[in-house]
């Protein structure tokens, strides 16, 4: 039956279309979720991702109209390194309390990124366009960013880095007991700022991808707290990168579906659609999370 | 520099009220979101900006933004008023309370709100809105004209009262030309922050397109870049809203079939004019299609793309203007 | 010999860090094209001028203070409430209903049923984080932050389409629920103020609910130390295990902590809704929630830190107002301010705090050479200052 | 001018901590090859000296030779360079870790860019075969015995090539089996040359395994004896400053009318999984009298001392507290009806460890009515009774207000021994309550709980030292895999009795 079969391609299309969506707009959290797993097993909260992506966003429009897409992604990646080094400084050397110091950081990113928008661009909220990298034309779902491929690679990396290199061993070990670390000569410090930065670096590249490749340009607030819905992703995925990855995923998957699903519900709903999954799914399934035993803490030698 | 506000350097604005020349001395409060934005708030500044360039010496501006909701707005406008201000204008439905509680304070100062009006009227308060129905009426009736599909978009920013004054309009607009074209709707969200989500603006329109529509108006402040970047990508038609998007997002020039202009700057500029020359008159003065307070924009730009319908634009516009045709202000009425 | 000394140099520390802070904005308001000093004066005289300047930072510490106060509990018995945001929307909406629906009653009891209704509204928004903590072990951070977003949709949607006050009109109709009752309202402090001899302007906007919330700090304080609960709480905040192994019931205690935290969240919304507006919009201030945990943790989630703490975010905020204004400081240089102030009085404070305890260890080696032996010296053992905070 | 007789000498050694000096002037050599222990009291300074020489504490004054050359230690990492290890005494393990991982941290095998484990694996299992340290290289640490645990350790010091070896306590947390193998690992080190430095409060195994005996009392050194000529009550005399008597009074409980049980467990029986934890375990405890229970660790004990406090509900079986069912009473209610607990973990079971020590003395009948007025503490009132209170138990702190992390183990542990006892209880519940302690707090401890004993309390005792059994219970059950596999009066009890039982599991008939 012809009209039968329409509707079926009709339907294939769309879930491919809404699997396309759910890559799209899992990447940015999936990025940031990946790379919040080094700062946390390395034992510092980074509630700062946001102000990270955010910088990561202007920085690469900056770059990005001025030189080129690759400029972008690396400035992008640098700003939110540089950023995050900021906290590093103030949670681990410093000793500030983590939360606080990413509240802080938080702020800072939203007042820079306006000054530094008003110079660069003469406005505050907005660039012009951004041109991308080519690319990947993909079977069914469309052209994909070249991104997505590096996003997925990233688990795989991170994964390694955290599992199977000594530095991913030193850096769970300062995350889990950083005086054993450093009775066997790890750096603590270092370890620690380490794994921030690299979480800032990466969310950085999440801001980049938002701009350089999803968006083609730079809004004030468009991160729109997916820093904080990284932030969730990571601990609903129990600290690995896989978990992370899976999580932002699930996230992506219910912000597509509330934006494709055409239900007769007042609208307001469709918007809680991710988040009331999310807390379905924990109510649900979710077994009691394990973080890092030393995460949050501060440490120092005792006899200081 | 960072911003800042229209030239007047630090020190000069503390004398008081002791200044020997009749300076008009202007202050603006934003609304949140603030200058900058490329839209409303960067409208009103225009206005202020010509004001400073047409009269020169005779008038002295400033501008700020409050942080957050609550007293911040009154605190603003009062300090303004505080320091002998003569007029003080709030940009925003939002300052609605805040311009009723300070204009009573200060009754020898002038108040001008965007976008509102208060409850009781005040005889020192004027109050600047705009009929965005019936500009939007107009490039309903655009859409409906170029739509090859018979389907067209609207994506608006956060859902509310005012936002869906534009989506009325720009249905009743597209099913006046053709009953059949069927509209497609959608939100970006339920708050401020539904203006700057790009992401969410581009997967919108591009849902939008996948369901057939090729023509999409947005009303959505930042998220309406992710719209243009969509059509832009999928080679369909958006419509600019607020400015003149042809001219202020350039790089999308080639898809903007015409933007819904709001002249904010116009009646910023108009509120300045009559405090210099004196003739400050308070209560309600509605923008619409008569005023030229709405309308839709032709410019170089988008000539070819528009050419081949103004004529009909205008015969509507004029309809409109005489009061034949009766625009609706919420889409229950459509 | 000499604690007052001490005292001093103690007290000197957050002195010394709010100078220098001052002095790295200053350094920041340079670099984007200001005048530091023109800055510094226009923030003194804008919020020190008059008894209102002052009464406006002390109207801005109320909901300050509260959310301080709601993070600050939570944080004791060793959770992580950053739901406040939408704790006190769900109270303000919840006090809204009360204030509206129950007109008719005298004051006395209309309004504390107002602010009961407020409380109530924080802990049902809690409540559901505080179970899926207690029975699923499900960490406070991830559901909080999911109830935030839920609470602003929630929120449009009750306000917007269920309880939309039908009689805004005019050209931009108002998205809001109807007027609360005047005998819900909180009425303003000026007849106290006229008593002290301190006139107050009809338009400042203080409250009697700023003298609530410094009673609700000292009723915390009071609770945390003078009580058998305040005990319990901090005990299982700080080792459940050996809290459970003394008796106490350490789920439930969880529980109640954090109803209690969303029931102190539930009155952050008030001086706004019942003192200032008077109605429930859309817009409603935002962030008090955010704002609330850096209060409590720059306060040491201590009730009189967190009252200092959000004098300091008061007056900042109020100050970056008359900034704007007067001296044409855009707003986002205030923002990178407020974020540097942070950071630097936090850093300074705990450079300077080692420092103060090397030299005081140093003083008490040096002053030592013959005794030893714990028992007869008073040697104050840093009590956990390299101690974990309440972490994710 | 390097001597070759001396291994590791420390010089002068000063250090303070604010209030007090925990090293004075310490001078003391260790020989190549010897098994040389370090005894004292507690708080007499042991770890902080230990922690010196492993380069974790930087001395104030004082030199430290190794093999005759001064040397500056920067850090554990140098130290370990120059050949010096040490293994806490609260182990340096992370728990989620691996043994390879743990072992390996800090000197990983194989290039910066990948773990070569297989390498690592391979070096581990040298190790372990070598020094006949057995432990299964994949194992989470976190799964691991005690015992395994400190095997870690010395591998983990082991891998870095060490020459000295220092052990802190290492005995303290181990039953005697593994006590014994511990000991056949350090003979076996010894014969390799290497140089064992190690501290215990056990004097009998002290004088059986150490070559020489450093004794140290409050932050100074008091002597250096050989371990052949030293006798028990000289190193105690030594350690304390006066003659230690090793006897117990034990003064008989008075006769009762009423010799009801105070606990009575009738076929208890936990699982957890499915698998039985404890498995149909029945005892009695009646006034005046002390049961102990006898078992090598992990079998059980942990689990039954949970279900006697109220921590964990039973699967089958009946729980009887003073003459009523109890299983389903919570641990407050059972606090309230007369029940005392000292837990077997004072860090994590017992204490509030950044509370201060008044705080911490209340804690558990901080709802008693009679600390408040209305709905609040008496303040001074509470102090007053506090001080009282832990002043009768002797707790040697420097004020009340500090936190009680600040007091050695020893006065912590007769912090809990206040607060306990000092309520009144009518059935103690205390499990190995003297780990860690030096023989002055062990005898007090000891003899708290006699006269308690002799008050008409009635005692349940969990222990893993069979010395403590034997000089304290009245009658003994034996715990193995979660069963009561014997139970024995005193008279009949013997070390070899109780260990086949601990052992085997079981008699044969
Ligand atoms: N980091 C520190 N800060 C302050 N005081 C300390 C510190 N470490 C140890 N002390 C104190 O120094 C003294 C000696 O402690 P040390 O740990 O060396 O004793 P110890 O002999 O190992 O005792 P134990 O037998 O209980 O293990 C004690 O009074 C202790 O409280
Ligand atoms: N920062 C500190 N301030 C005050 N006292 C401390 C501090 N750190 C450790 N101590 C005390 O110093 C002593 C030495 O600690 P260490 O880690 O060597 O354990 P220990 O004394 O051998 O352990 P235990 O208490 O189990 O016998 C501890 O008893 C502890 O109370
Ligand atoms: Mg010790
Ligand atoms: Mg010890």
């Amino acid at each position: 039956m012809p009209a039968h079969e329409g509707t079926s391609v009709a339907l294939l299309a769309s879930l491919l279309a809404l699997l396309a969506a759910t890559l799209r707009l899992s990447l940015p959290v999936l990025i940031t979720s990946v790379g919040a797993t080094f700062t946390e097993l390395g034992g510092v909260v980074n509630i700062g991702l946001e102000g990270m992506m955010l910088v990561g966003a202007f920085a690469s429009a900056w770059a990005g109209i001025t030189w080129g897409p690759l400029a972008g992604i690396a400035a992008g990646i640098a700003a939110g390194g540089l950023l995050a080094l900021v906290h590093a400084v103030a949670a681990v050397r410093f000793r500030v309390d983590h939360i606080v110091s990413g509240v802080a950081i938080n702020l800072l990113a939203a007042g820079l990124v306006r000054i530094g928008s008003y110079r660069v661009f003469g406005t505050a909220t907005t660039s012009g366009r951004v041109e991308g990298l080519p690319p990947i034309p993909v079977p069914y779902l469309g052209d994909l960013s070249p991104l997505v491929v590096v996003g997925f690679l990233l688990i795989g990396v991170a994964w390694y880095v955290q599992q199977r290199t000594p530095f991913g061993l030193r850096l769970r070990a300062c995350g889990e007991n950083p005086l054993a670390a450093d009775t066997l000569g790890v750096n603590v410090e270092a370890m620690r700022v380490a794994g921030v930065v690299l979480s800032g670096m990466l969310a950085g590249l999440a801001g980049s991808y938002l701009v350089v490749e999803l968006n083609h340009v730079y809004v004030e607030g468009m991160t729109q707290g997916r820093g904080f819905v990284a932030l969730a992703a990571m601990i609903f995925g129990n600290w690995t990168p896989t978990g992370a990855a899976l999580a932002s995923l699930l996230f992506g998957a219910a912000e597509a579906l509330s934006i494709r699903a055409n239900v007769a519900i007042p609208y307001q709903f469709l918007e809680m659609v991710p988040y009331v999954v999310t807390l379905l799914v924990l109510a649900g399934v979710m077994r009691r999370s394990t973080p890092p035993a030393a995460v949050g803490t501060h440490y120092s030698r005792g006899d200081e | 520099g960072g911003g800042g506000s229209g030239g007047a350097s630090g020190g000069e604005s503390q004398g008081g009220g002791q200044a020997e020349q009749p300076t008009v001395r202007v202050g603006l409060v934003y609304d949140v979101g603030g200058r900058g934005d490329q839209s409303f708030n960067d409208m009103a500044y225009a206005g202020l900006e010509r004001a400073q360039q047409e009269f020169g010496d005779r008038v002295e501006v400033r501008d700020a933004e409050p942080d957050a909701g609550g007293q911040n707005r009154e605190d603003l406008l009062r300090a303004f008023a505080d320091q002998g201000y003569d007029l003080v204008i709030g940009v925003g439905y939002l300052f609605t309370d805040a311009v009723t509680a300070v204009a009573k304070e200060y009754p020898d100062v002038k108040f001008g709100i965007v976008d509102s009006c208060p409850q009781e009227p005040l005889d020192n308060v004027a109050c600047l809105t705009f009929k965005e129905h019936e500009g939007s009426f107009l490039v309903g009736a655009a859409a409906a004209l170029k739509t090859r599909t018979g389907k067209i978009g609207f994506v608006g920013g956060m859902k509310s009262a005012l936002i869906e004054r534009f989506e009325a309009g720009y249905r009743a607009g597209a099913k006046y030309i053709n009953p059949d074209v069927q509209v497609l709707v959608d939100y970006a969200g339920t708050t401020g922050e539904a203006f700057s989500n790009p992401t969410k603006g581009r997967e919108l329109a591009l849902a939008q397109i996948q369901q057939g529509a090729d023509v999409i108006y947005h009303a959505a402040g930042g998220t309406g870049k992710g719209v243009f970047e969509a059509v832009k990508q999928q080679g369909k038609l958006a419509i600019g809203v607020d400015a003149d998007q042809s001219l202020t997002a350039p790089d999308y020039a080639d898809v903007i079939l015409t933007s819904m202009v709001k002249r904010v700057d116009v009646a910023v500029f108009d509120l300045i004019r009559s405090v210099v020359e004196g003739d400050f008159r308070p209560g309600l003065h509605a923008y619409g299609l008569k005023e030229d307070g709405v309308g839709y924009a032709v410019n170089d730009k988008n000539r070819a793309m528009i050419e081949d319908i103004t004529a009909q634009l205008d015969e509507l516009k004029q309809k409109i203007i005489d009061g034949e045709i009766q625009v609706p202000e919420t889409p229950g009425d459509v | 010999m000499n604690r007052i000394a001490r005292g001093l140099l103690y007290a000197a520390v957050p002195v010394a860090a709010l100078v220098l802070a001052a002095l790295i904005g200053a350094v920041v308001v340079l670099v984007t094209g200001g005048h530091p000093l023109e800055v510094l004066q226009v923030m003194l005289r804008y919020n020190l001028s008059s008894p209102d300047s002052i009464a406006g930072i002390l109207s801005r510490m109320t909901p300050l203070i509260l959310s301080g106060l709601a993070v600050a509990l939570s944080f004791r018995a060793g959770l992580f409430n950053i739901g406040v945001e939408g704790q006190y929307l769900m109270g303000a909406f919840t006090a809204s209903l009360a204030g509206i629906y129950l007109a008719g009653l005298p004051a006395v009891l209309h309004l504390p049923l107002t602010v009961l209704a407020g409380m109530a509204g924080g802990v049902l928004w809690a409540w559901l984080p505080a179970e899926l903590r207690v029975r699923r072990g499900v960490h406070e951070v991830i559901s909080t932050i999911m109830l935030n977003f839920v609470s602003t949709a929630l929120l449009l949607w009750l306000i917007g389409d269920v309880f939309l006050d039908p009689t805004q009109g005019g050209s931009t109709p108002r998205v809001r629920m109807s007027e609360i009752a005047p005998t819900a309202r909180i009425p303003r402090i000026h007849g106290l103020a006229e008593l002290l001899g301190i006139p107050l302007r009809p338009s400042t906007a203080l409250d009697w609910f700023f003298p609530v919330a410094l009673a609700v700090a000292a009723g915390v304080y009071l609770l945390l130390w003078r009580t058998p609960f305040g005990f319990e709480l901090r005990a299982v905040g700080l080792n459940p295990q050996a809290a459970r192994a003394a008796g106490i019931p350490v789920e439930a205690t969880l529980r109640k902590a954090f109803l209690l935290s969303g029931a102190l969240a539930g009155l952050v919304g008030m001086s706004d809704l019942l003192g200032y507006f008077g109605y429930l919009d859309i817009d409603f201030p935002r962030g008090y929630g955010f704002t609330g945990i850096a209060v409590a943790l720059l306060g040491g989630n201590h009730p009189a830190g967190v009252v200092l703490a959000a004098f300091l975010f008061a007056f900042l905020q109020r100050g970056g107002l008359g900034v704007q204004a007067l001296a044409g400081v855009p707003r986002e240089v205030i923002t990178v301010m407020e974020g540097v102030i942070i950071l630097t009085m936090l850093i300074t404070a705990a450079v300077a705090g080692r420092w103060l305890r090397r030299w005081e260890r140093a003083r008490l080696l040096a002053g030592q050479e013959g005794g030893r032996g714990p028992e007869g010296s008073a040697a104050p053992a840093a009590p956990g200052e390299e101690g974990q905070h309440a972490g994710a | 001018m390097a001597d070759a007789e001396w291994m590791l000498e420390a010089r002068h050694i000063t250090k303070r901590f604010p209030g007090l000096v925990a090293n004075d002037d310490v001078s003391f050599a260790v020989r190549r090859g010897e098994i040389h222990a370090v005894v004292g009291e507690n708080g007499a300074g042991k770890s902080t000296l230990m922690k010196i020489l492993a380069g974790l504490y930087e001395p104030d004054a004082g030199e430290i030779r190794l093999e005759g050359r001064p040397v500056r230690l920067r850090g554990p990492r140098h130290a370990a360079q120059l050949g010096i290890g040490m293994v806490h005494q609260h182990f340096m393990l992370v728990p989620r870790f691996t043994v390879i991982e743990n072992v390996v941290l800090g000197s990983e095998p194989g290039s910066a860019g990948r773990l070569d484990l297989a390498a690592a694996r391979a070096r581990v299992e040298e190790l372990a075969r070598r020094y006949r340290l057995e432990v299964d290289p994949d194992a989470r640490v976190a799964d691991l015995s005690v015992g395994q645990q400190q095997r870690v350790e010395i591998l983990k010091v082991l891998y870095r090539g060490a020459q000295v070896l220092i052990l802190d306590e290492p005995t303290a947390v181990l039953v005697p089996q593994e006590v014994e193998q511990l000991f056949r690992h350090l003979e076996e080190l010894r014969q390799q040359g290497k140089t064992v430095l190690f501290i215990s409060h056990k004097l009998d195994e002290v004088l059986a395994i150490a070559d020489r005996i450093t004794v140290l009392r409050r932050g100074r050194v008091v002597g250096t004896v050989a371990a052949r000529q030293a006798t028990k009550a000289q190193l105690a005399e030594m350690m304390v400053g006066r003659p230690v008597l090793f006897r117990l009074d034990r003064p008989e409980p008075p006769a009762l009318d009423d010799p009801a049980p105070l606990l009575a467990l009738e076929e208890v029986t936990c699982l957890e999984g499915g698998r039985a934890v404890i498995d149909g375990v029945s005892l009695v405890v009646r006034p005046g009298e002390i049961y102990a229970i006898a078992g090598v660790e992990g079998n059980g004990q942990a689990e039954l001392l949970q279900v006697v406090t109220g921590l964990r509900p039973v699967t089958r079986g009946r729980v009887r507290l003073f003459g009523e069912d109890a299983a389903a009473w919570s641990v407050a209610r059972r606090r309230a009806a007369g029940m005392a607990v000292i837990p077997e973990d004072r860090h994590r079971q017992a204490l509030v460890l950044p509370m201060t020590v008044w705080e911490n003395a209340m804690l558990g009948s901080h709802r008693d009515p009679g600390w408040r007025r209305g709905p609040f503490y008496r303040l001074a009132a509470l102090r007053r009774r506090v001080a009282a209170q832990i002043g009768r138990y002797d707790v040697r702190t420097p004020s009340l207000d500090v936190p009680v992390a600040a007091l050695s183990g020893g006065n912590q542990q007769k912090l809990i021994l206040a607060r306990e006892l000092e309520r009144d209880p009518r059935l103690i519940v205390a499990a190995q309550p003297t780990r860690g302690l030096d023989v002055g707090a062990i005898e007090f401890v000891w003899s708290q709980l006699l006269a308690a004993r002799a008050r008409g309390l009635g005692v349940l005792l969990i222990s893993a030292d069979l010395e403590e059994i034997l000089a304290l219970a009245d009658r003994i059950g034996v715990l193995a895999r979660g069963r009561l596999v014997g139970e024995l009066p005193r008279d009949e009890a013997t070390p070899e009795r109780l260990g086949r039982l601990m052992l085997a599991g079981g008699e044969p008939a």
